[in-house]
């Protein structure tokens, strides 16, 4: 009786319905320099894998709102991390650093975190060092720190207070640098007994006149960072040890212009959007989200897109957009495609004509990654 | 490939099974029986009365509109009775669940006409499941689809049983056999 | 040095910031008539407790995907069944029965469930008894089952097995009620020394050829019972031992038209949507939303409201919506509103006039319950 | 009502006890401290510049177009700064969370410019917190709106530090006071 039941073969022979497909499941192709990893926020979650190519789908890791997507450097995994309570809105609260096959995408490990701060659209809340062996994880609680993760041991090796300051910058030489709201940069070595600030603490920036954006760039490998104000300011840095910050230069003056006021009635071409800028590492190249308006509007969608020479401090290029942009980022290889986002929409672009290559709706509107960035 | 020649038995099966044994006992092996087998059998299915009459008289709406070529659209015509994202669409395809999701071994089932040989096949619509709604390509027809007092004929119901997550993702259109 | 951190007044009097407004939170008046519970899905969720008067948003239930919300008979309680994995989509998953306060939305409780069928847009796999001492869960795993939870002693009280047969319905007599694959009715003692079928195995409706929706009209109190199949007929029972079903009319002959074919190509009125019917039971009044269509269309939207005098089997009124419409619900009261709901727009409605009074828009698209229904 | 004498120094602050003893120590209990008191006691924040100049030409875009009629618009005076559901769409009011939900006892604080008497006013927008979204009346206003490393006049963080869950659900707009 008992085999009757397990099988439904052996029960009633006529009523078996013979397969002739199987069910698999397909892995993901290798990384590839036009992949994109798009994290969603709000009413489209999860974060989506997209062929710039194709502009195909190619599978999506399980994320929930505020998490934060890195890409391992040598492409062998996919780090998430995230904050999820036991019972969806109470219960316990994990946070958690969840490492995915980059391949499969099935979960490798899941690391248990002392916290993370709760916020959205930031880049610099999460980092890898450019070895690899190292996630930083900003926390506030609302005290400051970063949480340092060792990736080979997979558990946490220590926690970093940087008082006053916020945000993780994976620096040069085994540190890590942080903005600060007196206006000045922290830059401290992962190692415990570095655990000094090791920047020359002079305050470049006034954090309640000119703000600079959260989401900036920096190179892990090299240091090399850039910042950008409300007002359009570019600040040029080397984020190791001793090392200050140039002298800025005005988006607007590089694009011949006057410099943009943060005066009331002022109207300018400003930066803003949420991921308002990326970078062509190896052309030197910036793009940013631009929108005509008065200071204070740093949250705009971009109406331009400025190409901008950053050695040479010049805008090579103003790009009108058909609809305004929240998001931007662009590949690194050399046909790079420029990735625009706006409501959850992303129009895939070439970086150079500026020609359309594909779209793609309801693939949710947040932070975008691309491998080598 | 064989043919079917099934008749409407899986609530009847279960109900005479339950007259002779521990119904819960009895349902709960079934129920593991159906949920672990790897060869992802089917809960046994009715031959749909409607896949009889294969003439354009006999076709329904969507039968009538169906299409071969493009199974990325709601009117390919394995997706006669599929309700939720196309796998197509999220990385995966007609039988494949996209990375990192996981085939459910149950699957609720269509009657649909291929428009290139007139022919009603039976699909196993399977859900892939373990990862939050991809949310491309959402359809959502009906073509004999049924309540859930009759559940391998219905649509709504998340049918990942038996997978280690029950979070739905996507669903695929398995062809199964001819239904005639 | 402690006590001035603990307050900022100490350590620096100057920056101490009073606050002339106090935070507080508010509380739901009692329940009324005219309040209305919407329960959110996909991109919108969370069930919302809206006032039809003024269309204002009360307060808000935290529900996710496939949850199920009732109100207690004597209004103190809102009874959410919901499913949370400790992980979002992963760990281990827990069934619960979590009980909120109607006025506070307080968690007055949680109790644990043995299991549930996870599918949306369904009223009948979650009851209450008409006296509110008992919670009725429809479980399948695939097998089929209701939990019977004793909601005085606030645990589960036993498992009811109903093979072959789904759905929940609350009948007179301290029985449940279920409807089967073979097309009978099926009633059972929710006590242990009754839980043979107490109705006559009489098929009445066929599963392949004319589907019953899952979402019939039924009065825990009385036991009255609607039925209404995918070609629109109309069968009324009383669900209690010994009843059976009585012989069914058309909705379309109600309207002086033909009776609605099942065949492929033929043209009719048919009723369709989500949650399709709503009822009045102080008059009588049924309300099913319809469109024009070829059989195997039941879940299209309506584009008329057919207004139907059960008693005497006529369509009273059919009313042309100026956009289609998946749920409807109406009041209790003797001033019905109507509750209509599209795509999250929610549209009320006087339901004797059927003039528009408000609308609300995101509120998300799913089940609507009334108080009394 | 008392007048504000504050000025920036919240960071300095936290920077200057950090030198006198256990940062992680000392930062742990200041936390605890800010999030536990029972009066809803704020981060000491700084006077912003632009509230100096009252008149017309010292007005941002949105002090010169607000209005103090209606507190479910987004050009309401006190939204200045508001990112998020305003608690007045969603069961709640200007100071009050909707039923169900708790005030964060934190908060980042804007200045709003009261067009029915000129003044300047500090808000402390409190979040409720426990129930997900409300998902009505979204705004996202920034007059003196600053990143996160000067978090009390960041308005993208959840500001639900010390309530049972951190849950977003909306925003509220307390009256703090003159800042002048």
């Amino acid at each position: 009786m008992l085999a009757a039941v397990i099988s439904p073969v052996t029960l009633q022979a006529e009523s078996v319905v013979p397969q002739i497909e199987e069910s698999d499941v397909a892995t993901l192709p290798p990384l590839s320099p036009h992949m994109l990893l798009l994290t969603g926020d709000g009413s489209i979650k999860g974060t989506r894998i997209i062929d710039g190519d194709s502009g195909k789908i190619l599978g999506t890791i399980h994320t929930q709102d505020l998490t934060n997507v890195r890409i391992a450097p040598d492409g062998a995994f996919f780090y998430v991390a995230e904050t999820i309570w036991t019972r969806g809105n109470r219960g316990v609260r994990q946070d958690l650093l969840t490492i995915y096959d980059a391949r499969t995408l099935k979960i490798v490990d899941e690391i248990d975190l002392p916290g993370r701060l709760l916020v959205g659209n930031r880049r610099q809340t999460f980092e890898i060092s450019a070895d690899g062996r190292h996630a930083f994880i900003y926390n506030m609680d609302p005290a400051s720190s970063v949480i340092v993760v060792d990736l080979a041991r997979r558990k946490v090796a220590r926690t970093i207070e940087i008082p006053g300051c916020a945000l993780v910058f994976a620096g040069a030489a085994a540190t890590i640098s942080s903005l600060c709201g007196d206006g000045t940069l922290s830059t401290i070595g992962i190692d415990a007994r570095q655990s000094q600030d090791l920047t020359p603490a002079q305050p470049f920036f006034s954090a309640e006149d000119d703000p600079i954006f959260d989401n900036s760039i920096a190179d892990p490998k090299s240091g090399k960072a850039i910042f950008l104000s409300y007002s359009g300011l570019v600040y040029t840095a080397t984020l190791a040890p001793g090392q200050g910050v140039d002298a800025p230069w005005s988006l607007q003056q590089a694009a011949g212009m006057s410099p943009a006021s943060t005066r009331p009635l002022e109207v300018s071409w400003l930066p803003g959007g949420r991921q308002l800028i990326a970078y062509h590492r190896a052309t030197g190249t910036l793009y940013v989200l631009m929108h005509m308006g008065e200071f204070w509007s740093h949250k705009e969608d971009g109406k331009e897109i400025w190409v901008v020479d950053v050695a040479n401090r010049k805008v090579l290029r103003r790009h009108r957009l058909a609809e305004p942009v929240s998001h931007i980022q662009v590949s690194q290889d050399d046909a790079p495609l420029l990735f625009l986002n706006i409501e959850n929409k992303l129009v895939i672009v070439d970086a150079k004509t500026f020609e359309e290559k594909k779209s793609l709706d309801n693939v949710g509107n947040g932070m975008m990654m691309v491998p080598g960035e | 490939m064989d043919k079917i020649r099934t008749d409407a038995l899986s609530e009847r099966l279960l109900r005479s099974l339950a007259g002779r044994t521990s119904r819960r006992g009895m349902l709960a092996r079934l129920g593991a029986a159906l949920v672990a087998a790897p060869a992802f059998p089917l809960l046994p299915v009715s031959r749909a009365e409607a896949a009889k009459d294969r003439t354009a008289q006999g076709l329904t709406d969507f039968a009538r509109h169906a299409q071969s070529k493009d199974d990325t659209n709601c009117d390919y015509w394995r997706y006669c009775a599929i309700d939720g994202s196309l796998c197509s669409c999220c990385g995966g395809g007609l039988h494949t669940c996209p990375p990192g999701t996981e085939p459910s071994p149950t699957s609720w089932v269509g009657t649909c006409i291929n428009p290139d040989d007139g022919v009603a096949y039976l699909i196993a619509y399977r859900d892939c499941c373990g990862t939050a709604m991809c949310g491309q390509c959402g359809c959502d027809n009906t073509d004999r689809e049924s309540q859930i007092y009759r559940p391998q004929a219905n649509n709504d119901i998340y049918w990942c049983f038996g997978t280690a997550s029950m979070e739905y993702h996507c669903s695929t259109a398995v062809l199964v056999g001819v239904a005639q």
